[in-house]
């Protein structure tokens, strides 16, 4: 059975999210910058996963594979971190409240293991996500 | 350019003394003219008044404060917006209207050139580019140096050369054109949250006063030889009892005499007098002190003065006042904007209601009018609602309405809730004065033209100046019948040309002109210590660079007019 | 020989840093070294120079191959596409100089469509709020000069705006505050302990989605009132703490970012934080900030509310401008199917918007005008390279306390590349004939 | 009173926008005259009766029209804009701006309505059978003055930044709202049966809520002020009293500091 937790997910900046924006955004380094979820220590015990190991993590919105990394911004027990970029968006909650501006932050996860389950390039995930014809 | 000939009208010119003689003014290459040839199209104006176009001498229309003002007041806009018309962009706002509606509205008035009052230094790329999109009327704007860093440092020590040869310097940088001063040292002391209410406060660490700052500026302003003189927004104001204060700063320029090559008899404009002439000690025995300082303004020939006429209307309230904007707040609770720029100033924003059901507002609105109505010399007192503070610039026509027919005056005398307070606190009521048409042509036109020093360019229609021409469907012959018969023919203009160009035919905007930004380019001796101080404070203590600073690009200011003043003698 | 370029204006966040100096060859053509710069701002210099780089228009196929044509092709596309669309959006604009922003205006006005900027996903919500209740503010020269209390609330200026505390909030040394960092003291709200958080004398580590909560609590401790014992995870002792520290300031700044405009509360977090300056304003001196992402997205709002009268999500559908974030705002409109063609310039919704906003945008006509490979350009139909801005050609912009820089140019671009302003102004003219206006 | 029905038969491809379907445009009118009116899909302008069959007529005022509304107008906005007096009755659900600066008159929407319903509203009655979307008898965008007048009835949920800057006139909701209820509100009165989220009566200068159910997080700046018996839509029972929120700037009356009023059933 796999072991899955829930987390509180945001997602924000981060410099090297905004150095590889810059360095170009079909390169594998944006996968490496933002297509990860930082998480507390604590947490990993709890989902008994090894730290750099790839993860599904899924809200009522969508599904993704990332990178779970352990943070190096804590402790923050509970709350996972995405960087902002497809693979945060592919799950947050694009609910406005009527104000234009959807909740980016303080979206309910889960977390599960997902070890040979490859992390999607930036613009590859959008164009699978969406149905877009790649040849 | 083609030729025109506007025949027949009933043409009022203060500079040339015609009181409504029916006369012919034609118009080539941009010029009025004394003849043109038989192929001039002729615009028939028989029946009709005819003004040279009218001058702003004081508004808050372009720049970071008033866009604030857009910013945050979209209800301002709500069910007021207005779609693209043949030529004409689209437009929106009440009290502040976007730069094309501006444009627009002015022209449409018969307004051909405008004044932005407060350009704050740091930000004049902005005030540029919102002026670039203000179609059809030439601006100019004025920096504002009284609560500046290098002015207060130059003043404590009494250095008027070197306070002069900073004001040419950032009059260059900024492509400004008169010196401008706003409560003097008070938004200083708002970088603290403090203020100077009289003219004797001292400013805090800077150790000087607002009556200092006051005298060096117009010092250095005379030592300049400017267009304009220092123009003046005093201490304390819109607080019951400031026309002392006021009388205070007027004083200070007495003896003073004018040194400009401009046909300028001011050393001190004195704006939107309305709000520096209270009295009483608080809300309650508010009353108007237009008698004391029209007394004194009238006595002293070296002063002009703008009204700054409440309208009765919502608006939007902006000023480099930041001390004022904050107390203001404090009384109405409406929501504050404040922006306090790093060495140079600050501006604050606040709606507000001048509602005739407000004894204090009905008496504002008393006040501002008593004022125009008091002046002995229209040549030197010029209508303005301080746009939008005392209300949007679109009232002008009211306003005229209101100066021009006192029966107009007495409706909305008795339409006031607190009739009885306005009557007792003002002297409204025992004033019969109706301004002539040639008595308004002095205060919109030939007036403040002159105290800008612009009289040998607009403001007038004697041969040689730009042509700048409104036609109004006004004829003086008739009796007034009804006084909102005033307010309609001035709110729409059968024809206006600026600089030999029709924009408006009846009533719409028939070309977007080609507008002028007016700076003035003052060479002064060389001054190191000047540049050495300005590299200093731009390397210690600005978040720019002195290279980013002075770099205005040509096209923020497509189509410059420099008034060029050497004062190296 | 190489030449040194002093003076430049970093193209990257709203701190609009302008002391960068670039090494460029002696023919301009190429750019071979910057200093001065965050390391964001190196890579956006640096990366213009890409040897892969996409340098003229693509069009996408039925079978989802990118044909190459030329500019000419791609202003045809582009200019009948908004000249048919009934509800058509022109996104972005935040990534580009105010002189593109202007002609971009005179096209939505012309075709009658929805414009907006990414304050859409950044400072929206404190647009919002700054209508509400209005926003006590100042440049950030005063902040240098004057504050002693500095307030980051849900932003992270260590990641995000590398150079904000060294050149205006925490070490800089100015007028009044000669003692730098020392004359200081640093407060960060955030629910994570941030780099920016490191380095603050207190961190107040609010639960998420609770600063509203927080920030009312202010509000009653500078009044002395009555607490709970717990506010958003915080002690009331705690707050009352906070709150003393910031009364007894000079000169305070609050800088906010997208961890307030993001979170449950949204505008009303903003609302709230700006209440809480205003308050301190009774006892002292206080001014707020927002921390603008995009170099140039406050200059953007800055040209639409002069224009139209609204800083973003401005629809001029019927013919006239209207304003209602929930109703005229971009992601809004996409998930609701209200929009038919989709004009994406200087910002990248395909990797910043909701998955669910974008999938639409994969199924309408739509053009994407950006110098790099995007999400954007990935799902969009057309795809059309353009100059870097700020880097191949200049334009006016305005920093996050709005004051107006222009940017430099520093190199040229690719031979026959056009920029966003010529590219714009050929669209521009080509819809002029199509809807027969002068 | 006349009759005039609507009944969609062409929907729209994107959204329509029918600011002119309100009894006091139709007032007058025949039913060929009111199928010229106006709409607006996007910026494609025609007329109402392309979309809409229209059949009976509309009396001499607005205060003697009665507009049916049939089929699925759930793509229409604007319905009952700006509307005076007479009766609008909407037999599916609706979208924005619902009643939107209503000044008089009654509306009844058989089904849901989304976001700005009643925004802005003077007086009249809007009764929403189906759920009500965000910002329900709110102010517009800036303005410091939402609903000043009037009833709004929601039989089944509401969204979030109901009542917002709300000054008079009553709310009441008959199942859960959703975060942000009466922010800055400075009069008025909301009753709520079901739950609120959180952020209930956030910088709220005066006015009443009611609340039966429960508050997911009490607002920190709401003090408790003990416990009173209210009768509230006929229903007598105790309710937690709170005053807030004290963080707010508030009035004086007579002295006396007025603040805003929160009841939560015990």
């Amino acid at each position: 059975m796999t072991n899955t937790i829930n987390l509180n997910l945001i997602s924000g900046r981060s410099i090297q999210q905004g150095v590889a924006i810059e360095g170009g955004k079909e390169k594998p380094l944006y996968r490496t910058a933002a297509g990860i979820i930082e998480m507390d220590v604590s947490d990993f015990k709890k989902l008994g996963a090894w730290k750099s190991s790839n993860v599904r993590v899924t809200s009522k919105h969508g599904s993704v594979i990332v990178k779970a990394v352990e943070t190096t911004q804590g402790p923050h027990p509970g709350i996972g971190f995405i960087p902002m970029g497809p693979w945060a968006n592919a799950i947050i909650d694009p609910n406005t409240y009527s104000t234009g501006m959807p909740t980016f932050k303080g979206v309910p996860v889960t977390v599960e293991i997902a070890m040979n389950e490859p992390v999607l390039l930036g613009i590859e995930l959008v164009q699978k996500l969406c149905g877009v014809k790649v040849s | 350019m083609s030729e025109y000939l506007i025949k027949n009208g009933h043409v009022f010119d203060p500079v040339q003394g015609i009181k409504g003689d029916k006369k012919d003014i034609a118009i080539n290459d941009g010029k009025i003219v004394d003849k043109v040839s038989s192929g001039a199209k002729v615009i028939d104006a028989k029946d009709k008044t005819v003004m040279a176009g009218a001058v702003e001498i004081h508004a808050h229309i372009a720049g970071p404060k008033v866009n604030l003002g857009r910013i945050y007041r979209p209800e301002d806009k709500l069910f007021s917006c207005t779609p693209t018309k043949g030529i004409e962009r689209m437009g929106g706002g009440a009290s502040i209207p976007t730069t094309f509606k501006t444009g627009y509205e002015y022209a449409k008035m018969g307004y051909t050139t405008a004044m932005e009052a407060a350009m704050p230094p740091l930000f004049s790329r902005h005030v540029h580019e919102e002026i670039r999109d203000t179609p059809i009327i030439d601006e100019a704007a004025f920096p504002v140096f009284g609560n500046n860093w290098f002015v207060l440092e130059y003043l404590k020590n009494q250095e008027i050369e070197n306070t002069a040869a900073y004001c040419a310097w950032l009059l260059r940088a900024t492509k400004g054109y008169a010196i401008k001063v706003v409560n003097p040292g008070g938004t200083e002391a708002w970088g603290w949250g403090l203020n100077c209410l009289s003219v004797n406060d001292p400013v805090p660490y800077f150790d000087i006063t607002p009556a200092e700052i006051i005298k060096g500026l117009i010092e250095a302003n005379e030592y300049l030889g400017l267009p304009h003189s220092m123009h003046i927004h005093p201490n304390n104001l819109g607080n019951p009892g400031c026309y002392q204060t006021t009388l205070d700063t007027l004083k200070i320029a007495q003896g003073i005499k004018p040194k400009n090559k401009f046909g300028r008899d001011q050393v001190m404009h004195l704006t939107h007098t309305q709000f520096h002439s209270y009295g009483g000690t608080n809300w309650g025995d508010f009353e108007s002190k237009a008698k004391e300082i029209t007394d004194y303004v009238n006595k002293n020939k070296n002063i002009t003065i703008d009204t700054g006429n409440v309208t009765l209307d919502e608006t939007t309230t902006m000023t480099a006042d930041g001390p004022f904007e904050h107390h203001l707040t404090g009384l109405n609770h409406l929501k504050w904007a404040n922006v306090d720029v790093e060495l140079e100033t600050a501006a604050g924003v606040v709606p507000y209601i001048y509602s005739p059901n407000i004894s204090v507002c009905a008496i504002q609105w008393a006040i501002g009018l008593e004022i125009a109505l008091m002046m002995k010399d229209p040549m030197r007192c010029y209508i303005t609602t301080d746009h939008p503070n005392a209300g949007p610039f679109t009232r002008y026509p009211r306003v005229i309405k209101w100066l021009m027919s006192a029966k107009a005056r007495e409706a909305q005398i008795n339409a006031f809730k607190h009739k009885d307070k306005v009557l007792s606190q003002s002297s409204i009521g025992t004033i019969d004065r109706e301004l002539s048409l040639y008595e308004l042509a002095q205060m919109t036109r030939a007036g403040p033209a002159k105290s800008l020093g612009l009289s040998a360019m607009c403001g007038g229609l004697k041969p040689g100046m730009d042509a700048d021409v409104a036609v109004y469907n006004f004829n003086p012959d008739k009796p007034v019948a009804n006084p909102e018969d005033i307010e309609k023919a001035f709110s729409r203009c059968a024809a206006v040309f600026k600089s030999g160009v029709q924009v408006v035919s009846n009533g719409d905007i028939v070309s977007n002109g080609q507008k002028r930004t007016l700076w003035v380019d003052v060479k002064v001796k060389e001054n190191p210590q000047v540049m050495r101080d300005i590299n200093e404070k731009f390397i210690k203590y600005y978040s720019m660079t002195q290279n980013n600073y002075e770099a205005l690009g040509h096209h923020f200011v497509p189509n410059p007019y420099a008034i060029e003043v050497d004062a190296t003698q | 020989m190489t030449k040194t370029i002093t003076d430049v204006i970093c193209p990257f966040c709203g701190t609009l840093c302008d002391d960068l100096e670039v090494v460029v060859s002696d023919d301009g053509k190429h750019l071979l070294e910057v200093y001065n710069s965050c390391v964001i701002g190196t890579e956006k210099f640096l990366h213009s120079q890409a040897k892969d780089r996409i340098t003229r228009p693509r069009l996408r196929q039925d079978d989802g191959s990118w044909k190459e044509i030329s500019y000419d092709e791609a202003v045809e596309y582009s200019a009948q596409m908004l000249a048919k669309a009934k509800k058509p959006m022109m996104f972005g604009w935040s990534s580009t100089n105010c002189e593109a922003q202007s002609v971009g205006n005179e096209i939505a006005e012309i075709s009658k469509a929805c414009c907006d900027n990414t304050a859409a996903t950044c400072h929206g919500t404190s647009l919002i709020a700054v209508q509400d209740i209005g926003l006590p503010s100042c440049t950030l020269g005063e902040i240098k000069n004057r504050a002693d209390r500095i307030i980051f609330w849900g932003c992270n200026p260590a990641h995000a705006h590398p150079r904000h505390m060294s050149r205006y909030s925490i070490f800089p040394r100015g007028f009044f505050t000669g003692k730098g960092q020392m004359s200081r003291k640093l407060i960060v709200v955030d629910p994570r302990v941030t780099d920016t958080a490191k380095m603050a004398d207190v961190h107040l580590q609010v639960e998420q989605g609770k600063d509203y909560e927080l920030l009312d609590a202010l509000r009653v401790a500078f009044k002395g009132e009555w607490l709970p014992d717990v506010v958003a995870g915080i002690p009331s002792e705690k707050i009352r703490e906070a709150a003393d520290l910031m009364k007894s300031g000079r000169f305070g700044i609050i800088f906010f970012g997208m961890g307030v405009t993001q979170s449950l509360g949204k505008n009303h977090n903003i609302d709230e934080a700006i209440a809480v300056t205003k308050d301190l304003n009774e006892y002292t001196k206080f001014s707020i900030m927002p921390m603008r992402g995009h170099y140039n997205v406050t200059g953007s709002g800055e040209v639409f509310a002069w224009q139209f009268g609204f800083p973003y999500s401005v629809d001029l559908t019927r013919g006239f401008a209207r304003y209602n974030p929930g109703d005229t705002s971009t992601i809004d409109l996409l998930i609701r199917g209200e929009l038919d063609a989709m004009f994406t310039i200087g910002s990248d919704p395909g990797a910043h918007f909701p998955i669910s906003a974008v999938k639409p945008i994969a199924n309408m006509p739509s053009v994407c005008v950006d110098p790099h490979l995007t999400p954007t350009s990935g799902v969009s139909k057309l795809h059309v390279p353009v100059a870097f801005n700020g880097v191949e050609c200049g334009g006016n912009c305005y920093r996050m306390d709005n004051v107006p820089i222009d940017c430099r140019k520093v190199v040229e671009p690719p031979e026959g590349m056009l920029t966003d302003e010529q590219f714009l102004i050929k669209v521009r003219d080509r819809l002029k004939q199509l809807k027969g206006v002068a | 009173m006349e009759t005039i029905t609507i009944t969609m038969k062409n929907a729209p491809a994107l959204y329509l926008e029918a600011d002119n379907i309100t009894p006091d445009t139709f007032a007058g009118k025949t039913a060929a005259q009111i199928a010229g009116l106006h709409v607006h899909e996007g910026n494609a302008t025609s007329t109402l009766g392309k979309y809409f069959e229209v059949s009976g007529g509309a009396g001499a005022t607005a205060a003697d029209t009665k507009i049916v509304v049939k089929g699925d107008v759930s793509r229409v906005k604007y319905l009952g804009f700006k509307m005076s007096a007479g009766e609008m009755v909407i037999e599916g659900n609706a979208d924005q701006y619902v009643g939107a600066w209503m000044k008089g008159g009654k509306i009844l929407a058989k089904g849901n309505v989304t976001a700005f319903a009643g925004l802005a509203m003077k007086g009249g009655e809007l009764t929403i059978e189906g759920n009500a979307g965000n910002y329900l008898g709110a102010a517009y965008r800036g303005d410091w003055r939402g609903m000043s007048g009037g009833r709004i009835v929601v039989n089944g949920n509401a969204g979030s930044d109901i009542g917002m800057y709300m000054l008079g006139g009553e709310i009441i909701v008959n199942g859960n709202v959703d975060v942000h209820l009466c922010t800055h509100a400075e009069g008025g009165k909301v009753i709520v049966k079901g739950n609120a989220n959180s952020k209930v009566g956030g910088q709220m200068v005066d006015g009443q809520i009611i609340i039966f159910g429960s508050i997911d997080t009490m607002m920190p700046g709401f003090k408790p002020a003990g416990e009173v018996e209210l009768e509230v839509e006929g229903v007598k029972a105790k309710f937690s009293h709170f005053i807030g929120d004290m963080g707010e700037r508030h009035k004086k009356r007579k002295g006396q500091v007025i603040y805003a009023n929160l009841y939560k059933k015990i």
